[in-house]
């Protein structure tokens, strides 16, 4: 019951946070919010012993009966590390927040957006329904959007929100396509009764797109490769929602959603192989490209990137543990997946406080240019020790808690080389290592170029006396500082309480979760693990040394290849040759459409003719024809002929006006007097309607039409003819029932009269009634035509 | 006997209407037409009557006083046409 | 006599899609006057054009041609009646406020 | 110019006259014979036509100040209303009630709903025609 | 019943009658020189032609059903009223708008009276 | 006594006849208009309860039994789609109270607009193929005369377009009846639903059958949609969003009706086609959105884009399909007629109409801003707005048909439509403002009121999409089973007589 009340409580809240501006100054909102964040903080902690024990907890909320879609809420441990992670670090970004946004901003729609991400986000993560979760994913989206955006006066913040927004929701529809095909493999919408079904699904034939598809969601949400071009550009946000959504929170929903899975998936080796290999390009990319970056916000941007995939990959070796081969030692995989939440939780923890650190610098300093920036330990003492531990526990080094994780790893990549799988061999190792040696060459860009050194010249801030800000604004800092060290030296802690509840949900199958959680220890002996790590201090340590000289390779080519240049090639040349594209054919012109409209109809009704092409004409029902008929006939085709070749539009209209009256004669012989009646008058007053409306119009030029046209026109307009005739021909060959209209017969036979009139007037009066109506219509629209003028003429807006 | 008598009647009937067609096609000015107009219409009216006679029934006999009516009307609409190229008048004293 | 009728059904058709697919407003029109002509006869005779009597029951002998399509055609040219009447005052409102008797050349003067 | 139009007067007086009871003849015997409300309307709508060519409108209007949209409309308000009387009595829309009466000058008549029905189309018709060609007219001179 | 079919017969030779006189007429109206024949021809004969019709329809119901159709009588009456106005205001018209006399014209005795008036009659279509 | 049925029709009809009398009355022209529209989706809501308990429901007009007479056929779809246009309408002509002008409202717009919700409400229950030709015919006046009115040129050269198109249109529909009347003898759909199974679902029928589609395809704008943007760009806002929230659902309507109910035997080629069809209007649709730098032009664009997703259910056919499709259709009339307002709007208060030309009026607007926000959300598909539901379901349906390339293109068409529509927030709301506060022109409450309103109702629709459940699912079930409406209108007895 509680899980639901904390997903509602901040959509409740954001409700009221606009309104607050006239109750509390709009400096203060932030305390205001800020307790709703850490109630949910308790109130989550409040359930650890529960899980720890091996409970789970879930709860319905009825929604849509019908289709079979409720709130189901999952509480396990899966869904608590990230819970806490939202309560925790949002706790400290409202802090945070209420510092470093100047009380000129709109502070309440930022709060709003911020209360609204955390309610959704709280909703991805404890939805049992796949549905609803979507629902939720599709909300970090949009508030994500709102968010970055929030300076929406800036170009590149509306860019960037743009590409953000585009890219997450293409992930997440091609997610919910394959939510629905996984519920139609299943029929069900929920996620744990999916995994009961886990066994049978893998021959089914959409298990591998489906299997794709939500990973297609997973990737574009956490930034994997080579949809990861969107978080670069989302560092336009404020940094509170930086070290918020795209460090520790949002970008986790995509790992949150890949561990979920992993009991459904995880028996697949293509999931391992994308989720493994998609993880460690990630890591390579992000890293690699994190080294080039002159903006602090951006090498962090590329360093998250670079994280998750770290983690993502090693979700995916993970998963190696449920592969179905003989003989495997499990264990070595199920600590990969230990080792992936472990520094889950690590990442938020060094990523958050470091992005707050840099948003500390911009702050006070006005600028994030590395290159403008230098010696400031010296001035912000209590920043930089903070920084100091961000940046060296995501170098991997102790005694810092990403030391152990980093490790663990190290460790795993080595440890995968056991799967007789092709094509891992020297690869995951290798690549882990290069990585990791390039994530020690920026983090300690991150402290040295920053924090020491000395600057090229004195800028201005120096006169201005920077100095460190004031303590509330390092408070979430400093805490999240605190854990950095803390998870350290007591890894087991968080290993026995958080992490082991939810191994026990990544792996079902095993009974006892304990088995799952190694003991974390900082030093584990000379293991393969540890040499690695000495040589990335080594190698990394020469290599920022040397980092002017070899920085050259980023302008040669492979190197300076840009994954967004092709994003913006897409989507110019999308709208370049859409628009090309539809001026092609949306010409305007309405000779065109008619062309159109008229090969589609004969298109399709020869193809359908050529099918039906073998019943017979049959003219024997035929009724017989007289010679005047005959001259009659002739006499309409001519008068219709003639009206092609008129050379003014008055013998024009008078051929039409022969054409209206021979017709109506037509109806006489046909035993049609009504027709013929109504005929004959409404062609006299079409003609002189004609009359009436064309006095001004010029003697009509000869069109000029080119020969090519013609012949064009002249040959739609013989094959609509042919295919009305043919069609007409073969119904009337093969009649196959009788017209009801025999009953109209039946009942006039004993009250005498106009057949045809009471069909109008009685039998179908409806229609006859409607028809005046259409008449009226038309009479009100000719006379608001014609009165109604145009103020403006030929104004291009609404007057 | 009749019906032969009145058949050869509509033939010519339609012949007419043929011939004054041609007329109305060649013209050559507006008032050639419009009188083979008149023309067509009037004896359309005939033909109407004639045919009626022939299928021995009443049904058509409206018809050829409304084709009488609309045939007049037309012609002076087209006259007034040629004449004046307004057909109805605000107010006549131009 | 429906095979015969069919074919100036047909004919018509011709006629009537040929003056659609020309640019002038006035012959446009024309077509669809044409055009309405030629459907109100292939309705009549999908009917079926026995040789019965006008569908008026006070006339001798109790065969008569089909009512219905009849009855249809008459709401169908009232329709078209409208219609048309609708599209000529819009080509000629088109005519007086731009002096066009094309769409083509009002488009010329509109893009300006 | 002055243009002398005497004979077509004349001739349309009586002319009209004719047409007015043709048209009035037909939309009631559309019962039994070919005519009804439409082609009735149509034929009082060209007498109306014939006036205005003979004449002109505000000579015509002086005569008949009608607004001749609203006689359209209250045709289609007839005709709808008409067909709404049986569901007073809890028949179904547009049931049609007929009964026989006795009328000094037509004998015996058959007077129905279908009749105010009938009558409603040719009071559209009239109506739409004359406003339309009316509408033309105006905005031409 | 003798008597009914000499009547119809009347009236079938009288449609006969009628549709002759109408080709005659109409021959006129291709062979004549100029419109103002030519409307000679139309209005007069064909109207005859159209009358005689019209009463041998009259004539043929009024034998063979005893029937008396007002109506066609009504539209003989107004055949009758009608055509020659009409072919009074075409010709008018076509004058108006000056429409050429043929050729073999002797004289046109209203051009002095009209001409230098008539500037706004002219929409002439060729 | 089921009189009731005719009045979702009447009222609006007899209304807008008698505000003909009214002209000069402003507050009774407003006031009665109004009542009709919201007189008209009350009846339709309570039929819509009445079916739930009694099935479907009939009125034959003047008590001719089917087939001989016309009729109005009452089931939930139908039903579902006239208490929509009611109410939609009757927020439209709300807002233009306040937007079009005494200029326009003396000139008949109420009583025209009143008339095509009558034509197209007549549309949706009719159960005689001919009458429905005829309601169309009503609506479509209608809508050409709400076209014309203004008289400004674009609107008189897209009328040319639109009017002769559509006279094309109705011409081919006339073809249809005519082959229809001559190869199975009934116009009452249901009856026809009987004859064409009882033939065995003769070749002939079913290329006759093909006419309709071309027919239904013009007037919903099924990939024969040029004259869409076109038309639907140019006339004022409250008739633009008349348009686009009920026109191209006519025909819609019309291309179900037909092929779940009378030619159901070729399923294999009509459906080919439809997908076919409908795919490809997803992608015109979607390169249309962004080929378009014009705000009304991007917005009918959508409208293209909706018409695809929708009859994409009908290509896949089953029933989780076609719930899917009716879903969207509610969703799309609330949706577009939101999006229409809110984009007219921005055309009126600004004096623009491209995105290039405005900037920041969420500083000057925010609350329309964020209603805009909110319609491109909806239409996106993103919950919980009302497009996820239809979204959903329709997607279930396709993989059940395994129709997996429409699939893909329905839903891609998505992030087209989101796409699109950034553009206009992003352009024209977001970013600097160029209006100053005081040189702004006012916004009106109460002229905001139906967009707001409207945004209340998809979001009502998105959450409370059970409520809409039984509703939907027994359309669906209907349309599903063509039996259930046949015997509702012959009777179980009546197949005898076939």
């Amino acid at each position: 019951m509680i899980i639901p009340l904390l997903i509602l409580l901040p959509f409740a809240a954001s409700l009221f946070v606009p309104s607050l501006y006239t109750y509390v100054h709009s400096k203060k909102i932030g305390w205001v919010v800020m307790p709703i964040p850490l109630i949910l903080f308790t109130v989550l902690c409040l359930h650890i012993p529960k899980l720890a024990a091996g409970g789970t907890e879930a709860f319905t909320i009825r929604w849509l009966n019908d289709a079979g879609i409720h709130f189901t809420t999952h509480l396990d441990g899966l869904s608590m590390i990230l819970g806490l992670l939202i309560t925790g670090v949002g706790t400290l970004v409202v802090i945070y927040s209420t510092y470093y946004l100047s009380e000129r901003e709109a502070l309440g729609r930022f709060y709003m957006y911020l209360l609204l991400f955390m309610g959704s986000m709280l909703g991805v993560v404890f939805s049992d329904n796949v549905l609803v979760l979507y629902v939720f994913w599709e909300l970090t989206s949009v508030s994500s959007f709102l968010l970055i955006a929030f300076w929406h006066q800036r170009k590149r913040s509306r860019d960037g929100a743009k590409k953000a927004m585009l890219i997450t929701v293409t992930g997440g529809i091609g997610m919910l396509i394959g939510f629905l095909m996984l519920h139609a493999m299943t029929g069900t919408f929920s996620i744990q009764a999916m995994i009961g079904m886990a066994g049978t699904l893998p021959s089914h034939e959409l298990f591998v797109p489906a299997m794709l598809l939500i990973l297609l969601g997973a990737f574009t949400k956490s930034a994997q490769f080579p949809f990861h071009i969107w978080l670069p550009d989302a560092m336009e946000a404020p940094t509170p929602v930086s070290a918020y959504l795209h460090s520790a929170t949002m970008v986790k929903a995509g790992i949150y959603l890949v561990a979920r899975f992993i009991p459904l998936f995880g028996g697949s080796e293509l999931w391992f192989y994308l989720v493994t290999f998609t993880g460690l390009l990630t890591l390579l990319w992000g890293s690699f490209n994190a080294v080039r970056q002159n903006d602090l916000k951006a090498l962090l941007a590329y360093s998250t990137v670079s994280q998750l995939g770290l983690i993502m990959s090693l979700l995916g070796m993970g998963s190696a543990a449920m592969l179905d081969i003989p003989g495997l030692d499990t264990a070595v995989f199920t600590a990969a997946a230990f080792a992936g939440l472990f520094h889950l939780v690590n990442h938020s923890t060094f990523k958050g406080a470091l992005f707050m650190i840099i948003g500390i610098v911009d702050h006070e300093l006005g600028t994030r240019d590395i290159r403008r920036l230098g010696g400031l330990a010296v001035f912000m003492p209590i920043t930089f020790s903070i920084a100091l531990a961000g940046s060296f526990s995501m170098a991997g080094l102790p005694p810092f808690n990403g030391f152990l994780s980093k490790e663990m790893f190290l460790e795993a990549s080595v440890a995968v080389r056991e799967l007789s799988l092709p094509g891992i061999g020297v690869w995951i190792p290798a690549a882990a290592w290069i990585a990791s040696v390039l994530t020690f060459v920026y983090c300690m860009i991150i402290v040295f170029q920053t924090f020491f050194g000395r600057q090229q010249q004195t800028p201005a801030w120096v006169d201005r006396g920077a100095h460190d800000p004031q303590f509330g604004m390092l408070a979430a800092p400093s805490i999240l500082g605190l854990f950095i060290v803390g998870l350290f030296f007591f890894p087991n802690v968080l290993g026995r309480w958080v992490l082991q509840p939810a191994m026990a949900a990544i792996y079902p199958a095993y009974g006892d979760a304990s088995q799952l959680v190694p003991h974390i220890r900082a030093w584990h002996g000379f293991s393969p693990a540890l040499w690695m790590t000495l040589g990335i201090i080594a190698v990394g340590a020469v290599l920022y040394i040397f980092l002017r000289q070899w920085r050259v390779i980023y302008t040669i080519p492979p190197f300076s290849w840009r994954i967004d240049t092709l994003y913006n090639l897409w989507i110019v040349q999308l709208e370049g040759n859409s628009r090309h594209l539809t001026k092609r054919y949306m010409t305007g012109h309405l000779h065109r459409y008619f062309v159109y409209i008229l090969l589609f109809f004969i298109a399709v009704m020869t193809a359908g003719v050529s099918f039906i092409w073998k019943r017979a004409f049959n003219f024997s029902g035929d009724a017989p024809i007289t010679v005047n008929e005959y001259v009659l006939i002739a006499v309409m085709m001519t008068a219709a002929i003639a009206v092609l070749f008129a050379k003014s539009r008055l013998i024009a209209i008078l051929l039409n006006g022969v054409l209206g009256f021979t017709v109506a004669f037509l109806f006489v012989v046909l035993r049609a007097p009504d027709l013929a009646l109504t005929q004959i008058v409404v062609e006299t007053v079409t003609t002189v309607l004609f009359l009436l409306t064309f006095r001004f119009l010029p003697d009509w030029k000869k069109e000029r039409t080119a020969k090519r046209t013609k012949v064009i026109n002249a040959s739609i307009a013989a094959a609509t003819g042919m295919l009305v005739i043919v069609m007409a021909l073969i119904v009337q060959g093969n009649q196959l029932f009788d017209p009801i209209s025999s009953y109209f017969t039946d009942v006039m036979e004993q009250s005498g009269g106009n057949i045809v009139n009471a069909i109008l007037g009685d039998f179908r009066a409806f229609d006859t009634m409607l028809e005046i109506v259409v008449l009226l219509i038309g009479g009100l629209g000719v006379y608001a035509l014609i009165k109604l003028k145009s103020r403006k003429g030929g104004g291009n807006y609404e007057d | 006997m009749i019906s032969a008598m009145l058949t050869v009647s509509v033939v010519l009937f339609a012949i007419t209407i043929a011939i004054a067609l041609v007329r109305m096609i060649i013209g050559p000015s507006m008032p050639d037409r419009v009188i083979a107009m008149d023309v067509i219409g009037v004896n359309l009216l005939a033909t109407i009557g004639v045919v009626s006679v022939l299928y021995g029934t009443k049904a058509y006999l409206e018809v050829i006083l409304i084709l009488g009516i609309l045939s007049f009307i037309s012609t002076i609409a087209f006259s007034k046409y040629i004449e004046r190229g307004v057909i109805v008048e605000r107010k006549r004293d131009r | 006599m429906e095979t015969i009728i069919t074919v100036l059904v047909g004919v018509l058709v011709m006629v009537a899609v040929y003056l659609l697919l020309s640019r002038n407003f006035l012959r446009i029109i024309l077509g669809s006057a044409i055009l309405s002509h030629a459907i109100h006869l292939l309705l009549l005779a999908m009917g079926g054009l026995k040789e019965g009597n006008a569908p008026l029951i006070s006339e001798e002998g109790s065969v008569y041609s089909d009512a219905l399509p009849q009855a249809l055609i008459l709401t169908a040219i009232v329709i078209s009646f409208a219609v048309t009447a609708f599209l000529l005052v819009l080509a000629y409102r088109i005519y007086r406020d731009t002096g066009a008797d094309n769409l083509d050349s009002m488009r010329r003067d509109f893009d300006d | 110019m002055k243009i002398n139009d005497v004979i077509l007067q004349t001739v349309t007086k009586i002319v009209v006259f004719i047409i007015l009871t043709f048209g009035v003849e037909l939309f009631i015997s559309g019962h039994h014979d070919p005519g009804g409300g439409f082609s009735g309307g149509l034929v009082l709508a060209s007498a109306l036509l014939l006036l205005y060519m003979t004449y002109d409108i505000e000579t015509v209007h002086k005569g008949i100040p009608f607004d001749f949209k609203k006689i359209a409309g209250l045709g289609v308000f007839l005709a709808i209303a008409g067909s709404m009387v049986p569901m007073l009595f809890n028949e179904m829309f547009l049931t049609q009630k007929k009964g026989e009466f006795q009328l000094p000058i037509f004998g015996a008549t058959e007077l129905s709903m279908e009749l105010l029905f009938e009558a409603g189309v040719a009071l559209t018709v009239v109506g739409v025609v004359v406003t339309i060609l009316l509408t033309i007219s105006e905005d031409v001179n | 019943m003798n008597g009914n079919e000499t009547g119809e017969f009347i009236g079938a030779l009288l449609i006969l009658c009628g549709s002759i006189f109408s080709v005659i007429s109409v021959f006129g109206l291709i062979r004549l020189p100029d419109v103002y024949t030519r409307s000679h021809a139309a209005t007069k004969s064909s109207t005859l032609s159209v009358l005689l019709t019209l009463t041998g329809v009259f004539l043929y119901f009024l034998f063979r059903d005893h029937f008396v159709s007002v109506r066609v009588l009504l539209g003989i009456v107004f055949v009758f009223l009608t055509a020659p106005v009409a072919g009074h205001l075409i010709i008018r018209a076509a004058y108006r708008s000056n429409v050429k006399l043929a050729d073999i014209s002797v004289e046109d005795e209203l051009h002095d009276v009209l001409h230098g008036n008539v500037e706004d009659g002219g929409t002439e279509e060729h | 006594m089921t009189n009731v049925l005719v009045l979702p029709l009447l009222v609006p009809l007899l209304t807008a006849v008698v505000l003909i009398f009214f002209r000069e009355s402003l507050v009774i022209q407003r006031l009665l208009s109004v009542l009709a529209a919201a007189g008209s989706a009350a009846a339709g809501i309570y039929l819509l309860l009445r079916v739930q308990s009694e099935g479907i429901v009939r009125l034959d007009f003047g008590g001719w039994e089917p087939p001989y007479g016309i009729l109005f056929v009452g089931d939930s779809f139908a039903l579902l789609l006239v208490s929509a246009a009611s109410v939609v309408t009757a927020l439209i002509l709300i807002f233009a109270f306040s937007t079009i002008g005494e200029r326009f409202e003396k000139m008949y717009v109420y009583p025209l607009m009143l008339f095509l919700l009558a034509g197209v409400n007549g549309s949706f229950l009719t159960g005689d193929i001919f009458n429905l030709f005829v309601c169309f015919e009503v609506m479509l006046l209608a809508s050409y005369a709400l076209l014309v009115l203004g008289g400004r040129k674009v609107q008189l050269q897209e009328a040319f377009t639109y009017v002769t198109i559509n006279v094309l249109a109705s011409w081919f529909f006339l073809l249809g009846i005519a082959y229809l009347y001559g190869a199975a003898g009934t116009l009452n759909m249901a009856h026809l639903a009987v004859r064409v199974a009882d033939s065995g679902h003769d070749p002939i029928l079913t290329v006759i059958s093909l006419i309709f589609l071309i027919v239904f395809s013009l007037k919903a704008g099924l990939l024969l949609y040029f004259w869409l943007p076109g038309s639907y760009s140019a006339p004022p806002a409250a008739v633009a969003a008349l348009f686009g929230a009920l026109l191209t659902k006519v025909g819609i309507y019309a291309m179900i009706r037909l092929f779940t109910l009378v030619f159901t035997g070729a399923p294999g080629l009509t459906g080919s086609i439809i997908a076919v069809m409908a795919g490809l209007t997803l992608i015109g649709g979607s390169i249309g959105a962004l080929s378009s730098r014009d705000i009304r032009q991007i917005i009918s664009y959508n409208v293209v884009i909706a018409v695809g997703f929708i009859l994409v259910g009908l290509a896949a056919g089953n029933e989780a399909a076609l719930s899917g499709s009716i879903y969207y259709v509610l969703h799309d009339m609330v949706v577009k007629a939101m999006l229409f307002l809110a984009g007219g709007l921005m055309i009126t208060l600004t004096g623009k109409t491209k995105i290039g030309e405005m900037s920041g009026l969420l500083r000057n607007y925010p609350a329309l801003g964020w209603l805009f926000f909110a319609a491109m959300l909806s239409l996106t598909g993103i919950p919980p707005f009302s497009g996820f539901i239809g979204k959903v379901l329709l997607g279930e349906g396709l993989i059940g048909a395994e129709m997996y390339v429409l699939l893909t293109l329905a839903f891609a068409s998505s992030l087209f439509v989101l796409y699109s529509l950034l553009r206009i927030f992003l352009n024209c709301f977001m970013g600097e403002s160029i209006i100053g506060p005081e040189e702004q022109t006012p916004l009106r409450k109460r002229t905001l009121l139906p967009v707001a309103i409207l945004g209340v109702l998809t979001l009502a629709i998105g959450i409370g999409a059970d409520w809409l459940a039984p509703f939907v699912n027994d359309a669906a079930a209907g349309l599903a089973d063509p039996n259930v409406y046949i015997e509702a209108v012959l009777g179980s007895g009546g197949t005898a007589d076939r």
